[in-house]
């Protein structure tokens, strides 16, 4: 962490960037937040630990209408959703300068809450054991019961868009855990299951959404300007969960406007107060644009065509879907 | 009141709105139509103060509030003068009369006509649409012509075609004793001989005294540069008052988006002193 | 006082959802929110914050006001019938409890908001004591006691007993109602003993509110007479950056109760209008037809902190918008909360 | 409330391009072919002009089954419209299916302005189907039911 704060202060003193936007300590030590630094002082709030999960290229599009350069540390997964945004002309490279930081996996706060930790002051990752410093001295619990979901599944370590990295090096593997690189595992399980009981599961998990948006504000992919949902006209309404159908009605529009642009990076399960498994709705079209139309990953690069805007002549026809066993 | 099916078994919430059918509508300007409203029964929906407002809404498209800018005199109905500028407004426009549209209200304070401004010489100062909630202070001052004094109306608009109740002014205020109406547009035009110029500067010309009372309504750029004018002919802020607008819902002071610091203009306003508005964050 | 043992809990329900509604933290997919309970749900008492607050049982996140049908150009207006059938709320923590005190202010003053007003009439609510306060915890600070509600009915779980003590009329009621249920101390002595039990617990939980981080916040500078300079804070401007302009805050936070009043045209039921919760720190908020007058994100953020701690306040003879539940501090996505805004506003940071 | 236990009607709601399905439509018609008045037609310029917010609508309005037709794949009068319906109609089949929405309840098919036949045996077909399948309910919004 050290390393990142001296190259930070580097960058700021030598004027290559004008401002800083990394994380900052919390009052808990598990709840650090995205945070702005302009003066080189100002870095010695500084935090990068695992529970940094928070992606922070979202923010860029705030930072790309500010003078000069930001520096942005960003972990994998984040640098896909950079890519993503430049691509959509949301987010200019060169008025960003990115670290690429190593990242070991990012924590759920309540599952280290929920294991007992109380007091946390830190965190750091050791191999397959999280090391967690309390007020009530060092303990320990398995890394894979702490992680976010989203990081049990790990879908790789390379920063796809850098200007240097520090603590990471290029083409480290997935990991860690034995999940790592199974993305589509949770969706493939569901889709086993008979339609009744997976309407009956969505159903449960969507019934608690309580429409605070969470989701849609966190999404790096969701960028516009004014959302299909703020529209007093449409009838599935942004602030009310007024009926089942509604919910769903939400949420697939929701992960149908990312589809073909969500990198998989995980912050709308990451953010959703109620723990709605969101982003079984985006692997689940992430999944089918692999099978349908051949693999993409959606900010692997800045200027491939994204799914939904491209077609082929032989594309496979919409009743694929009950020929391959729809309703099983 | 309540026309509702449950036979008058339940109190009803002040959220719950009254039938009122449009039984006059006249256009104004090329984008502001004045709506007269009774209900259903062919009676007034409810008694007001000048300076009060009204939800009033078609169901499925929205619901909005707006000024009352028929006098409390007026006992047969009520009117809205309705700028067309979003949704709801545009279906408005489209109304005609017969047709049938829900009111609920009134809400918040008016202009203090019977305490602070007895007796005083009043001077009104709108702008535009702004004339709405004024020309219902105006006239009921001028129906109970005997408990002020002086009146004076300055009205500007952007063009000849942009002033409200242009009939009544010159058929109704002009030509009662006593009332001094100024009226003013923003740029030449032809057909018009009158003043030419914004309001603020031609207040300035007229060199008002400063022994009046001054209610100011009008769009928010010219209300700060008439507040600015009025403090270099001597007004002090007591002495001047004006309505403000923000977005509600609720009308009551609960749902929470109207709010000044602590004051709801839909509760606590819309009518304010400006020595009053000093002291709220200037967040309008 | 009364007094009976833990695993009876479910018979007590069933008594009391006999003859009135039973609201209960219920386990749902992995988290806990009020519910209405059946013998087939799962209460879940242990998990200290339910991820939304009680609000519902009062302020539900979306009602209908009315239908509106036209027909032949003629408007029918059909208001939505009120709360009349009696409730009960199990479970609520201190802070939720004096949340609705918060709620009261706005909704029971003139003109008092009837659908609110059926409910509370109807409702008794019945808190349950905080065993293990979190550091999320920051009730202390707004005068709220973790240890005794004050609310209609108190109850504590110690060991493997519930401890149940009414104490408004509408508590004795309930009481009376649950006699079957319910064991009377049995003589002086083992009365003595179940008060000494729970003031021994209250005493524990208080030891443990002392103790946690953020029950000390300095709330003197939060005065309505410093309306103006903190409202002209350059602070706003640090604090609000990581917002992502999301309603989490808002729709977790118990004493939150703006709301928005929206049409929904079904077609041939006609149009319900309802009204749902809303929050300041969306950007349609403030929207009208002709601009919105908070159009930025700190203003909106600014909005938000005001009105809770200086705003609200001055409208209600000092009491603060915010009871310290903590479930912003828990669940904001950007990990922004009111103790971060009291704590630099406040000069502590 | 008087409630009467009559035969299932199956709404059906049917998307057709104007260039092409639309006329085979018609072409049913005045060859008076037969399909089941279950089916209303909407009218649209292009099948890539059903978002797939119009299919949730006619389900949540009421609609039991949404068929979705369009030119064949290379006749499409804007010459690719076809083709980005079709992705997009495929994901959001699978998304349904995925939801647990029965399968079958939606359905895209090509029809030319000649196919008038194809047009009526395709609307028979889906009728039949839906009539298997019952009432939509689990994509029905009960503000908009009786």
């Amino acid at each position: 962490m050290q390393e990142l704060i001296t190259r930070a202060k580097e960058l700021l003193a030598d004027g290559t960037v004008s401002r800083v936007l990394g994380w900052k300590k919390g009052d808990l030590g598990w709840d650090p937040e995205p945070a702005w630094f302009e003066k080189e002082e100002d870095l010695e709030g500084f935090v990068y630990n695992p529970f940094c999960g928070a992606n922070l290229s979202k923010y860029l599009i705030a930072a790309g209408k500010l003078e000069g350069r930001t520096l942005v540390f960003l972990k994998p997964c984040d640098t896909y959703s950079f890519n993503q945004l430049v691509k959509e002309h949301r987010v200019k490279k060169e008025k960003t300068y990115i670290i690429g930081v190593g990242c070991r996996g990012t924590l759920d706060p309540e599952k280290v809450r929920a294991a007992g930790m109380k007091g946390i002051e830190d965190a750091a990752v050791d191999g397959e054991t999280l090391k967690v410093a309390t007020l009530y001295g060092e303990k320990e619990m398995p890394l894979k019961d702490a992680l976010l979901d989203r990081c049990l599944v790990c879908k790789g370590k390379t920063h796809v868009a850098y200007d240097e990295l520090i603590g990471a090096q290029a083409g480290e593997e997935a990991g860690p855990g034995e999940l790592a690189g199974d993305r589509f595992a949770g969706v493939e399980r569901l889709e086993a299951l008979p339609p009744k009981e997976r309407f009956a599961f969505w159903q449960g998990q969507l019934s608690k959404c309580i429409r605070c948006n969470a989701c849609r504000n966190a999404c790096p992919a969701c960028s516009c300007l004014k959302c299909v949902f703020d529209s007093s006209q449409f009838d599935s309404s942004q602030k009310a969960n007024a009926d089942t159908f509604e919910e769903q009605m939400f949420h697939i529009i929701r992960a149908y406007h990312v589809a073909g642009r969500c990198t998989d990076c995980g912050e709308c399960s990451r953010v959703c107060p109620q723990g709605i498994p969101l982003h079984l709705l985006n692997r689940k079209f992430i999944r089918d644009i692999n099978t349908f139309y051949g693999e993409y990953q959606a900010g692997a690069d800045t200027e491939s065509r994204a799914p939904l805007t491209d077609f082929t002549l032989e594309d496979v026809e919409p009743g694929i879907v009950s020929k391959r066993g729809g309703g099983r | 009141m309540c026309e509702c099916s449950c036979g008058g078994k339940t109190k009803t919430d002040t959220l719950i709105p009254m039938v009122g059918v449009i039984t006059d509508i006249r256009t104004e300007t090329p984008d502001v139509k004045t709506f007269r409203v009774v209900g259903r029964g062919g009676k007034k929906l409810f008694e007001h103060m000048p300076g009060q407002c009204a939800m009033v809404s078609v169901p499925g498209v929205g619901e909005a509030m707006f000024s009352i800018t028929s006098s409390p005199t007026n006992t047969e109905y009520q009117e809205f003068s309705i700028k067309r500028c979003g949704t709801l407004t545009d279906y408005l426009h489209g109304m005609t009369v017969g047709e049938e549209l829900t009111v609920r209200g009134p809400y918040g304070n008016a202009f203090p006509v019977e305490t602070a401004l007895k007796g005083q010489n009043l001077l009104f100062i709108a702008g535009g649409i702004g004339l709405a909630p004024l020309r219902s202070v105006i006239n009921y001052v001028l129906d109970k012509r005997e408990n002020y004094g002086t009146v004076d109306i300055l009205y500007g608009s952007r063009s000849m075609d942009d002033l409200v109740q242009l009939k009544e002014i010159q058929e109704v205020w002009m030509k009662t004793p006593g009332v001094n109406v100024y009226l003013t547009i923003d740029r030449e035009q032809e057909g018009w001989d009158g003043h030419v110029g914004f309001v603020p500067s031609y207040l300035k010309e007229l060199e008002f005294a400063t022994d009046k009372t001054v209610l100011v309504c009008g769009p928010p750029i010219m209300i700060k540069f008439v507040l600015a004018a009025l403090g270099e002919m001597g007004f002090e802020k007591t002495q001047v008052y004006t309505t403000l607008e923000l977005r509600m819902k609720c009308g009551v002071g609960k749902c929470g988006r109207c709010n000044i610091g602590s004051k709801y203009v839909c509760k606590d306003g819309p009518v304010f002193r400006c020595d009053e508005i000093d002291e709220l964050p200037p967040e309008y | 006082m009364y007094q009976m043992k833990k695993d009876r809990l479910t018979e007590l329900f069933q008594a009391i959802s006999g003859t009135k509604d039973l609201f209960l933290p219920l386990r749902k997919c992995d988290q806990t929110n009020y519910g209405l309970w059946t013998p087939e749900e799962v209460f879940d008492l242990e998990t200290l914050k339910t991820v939304k607050s009680a609000k519902d049982c009062f302020f539900p996140q979306s009602e209908v006001l009315y239908r509106c049908k036209t027909e032949d150009g003629k408007i029918s207006i059909d208001p939505q019938k009120l709360c009349d059938r009696p409730f009960v709320v199990f479970g609520m923590r201190a802070c939720d409890v004096k949340a609705v005190e918060v709620l009261d202010r706005v909704f029971l003053s003139e003109p008092v908001d009837t659908f609110y007003a059926a409910r509370r009439e109807h409702g008794t609510i019945v808190s349950l004591a905080c065993h293990e306060p979190e550091e999320t915890c920051f009730c202390r600070n707004f005068g709220v006691d973790a240890a005794a509600s004050g609310a209609d009915v108190e109850t504590w779980i110690i060991g493997d007993s519930l401890y149940w003590k009414p104490l408004t009329e509408k508590g004795e009621a309930l009481t009376e109602s649950l006699q079957a249920v319910l064991e009377a101390a049995d003589g002086e002595a083992s009365a003595c003993e179940a008060e000494e039990t729970v003031a021994r617990e209250q005493e524990a939980i208080r030891g443990v509110i002392e103790k946690l981080p953020f029950s000390h916040l300095d709330l003197s500078r939060f005065q309505p007479e410093n309306t103006m300079e903190l409202f002209d804070s350059p602070l706003w401007e640090e604090l609000y950056k990581p917002c992502l302009a999301c309603g989490t805050c808002t729709f977790v936070c118990p004493t939150c109760q703006c709301y928005d009043i929206r049409d929904f045209d079904s077609g041939k039921n006609g149009v319900q209008r309802y009204r749902c919760w809303d929050s300041c720190m969306y950007s349609d908020f403030t929207m009208m037809a002709h601009g919105n007058l908070r159009t930025s994100q700190m203003q909106r953020f600014r909005q938000r902190f005001m009105h809770k701690l200086v705003y609200y306040p001055a409208n209600n003879d000092g009491l603060y918008s915010c009871v310290g539940c903590g479930r912003c501090v828990s669940k904001c996505p950007a990990s922004l909360n009111i103790v971060k805004v009291i704590k630099k506003l406040g000069g502590e940071a | 409330m008087q409630v009467e236990h009559t035969e299932f009607r199956p709404k059906i709601v049917a998307f057709c391009c104007n260039w092409c399905s639309y006329a085979g439509a018609d072409l049913a018609g005045s060859s008076r072919l037969a399909y089941p008045a279950d089916v209303k037609i909407i009218r649209v310029p292009c099948s890539c002009r059903v978002n797939p917010m119009f299919i949730l609508r006619a389900f949540q309005r009421g609609a039991d089954g949404v068929i979705l037709c369009g030119c064949h794949p290379g006749d499409c009068h804007y010459t690719t419209g076809n083709y980005y319906a079709r992705r997009r109609m495929t994901l959001l089949f699978s998304m349904l299916d995925y939801l647990g929405v029965e399968d079958g309840r939606t359905r895209v098919e090509w029809v030319s302005a000649a196919e008038g036949v194809k047009f009526s045996a395709t609307m028979n077909e889906f009728v039949a189907k839906i009539h298997e399948l019952g009432e939509n309910v689990r994509l029905e919004d009960l503000r908009c039911k009786n």
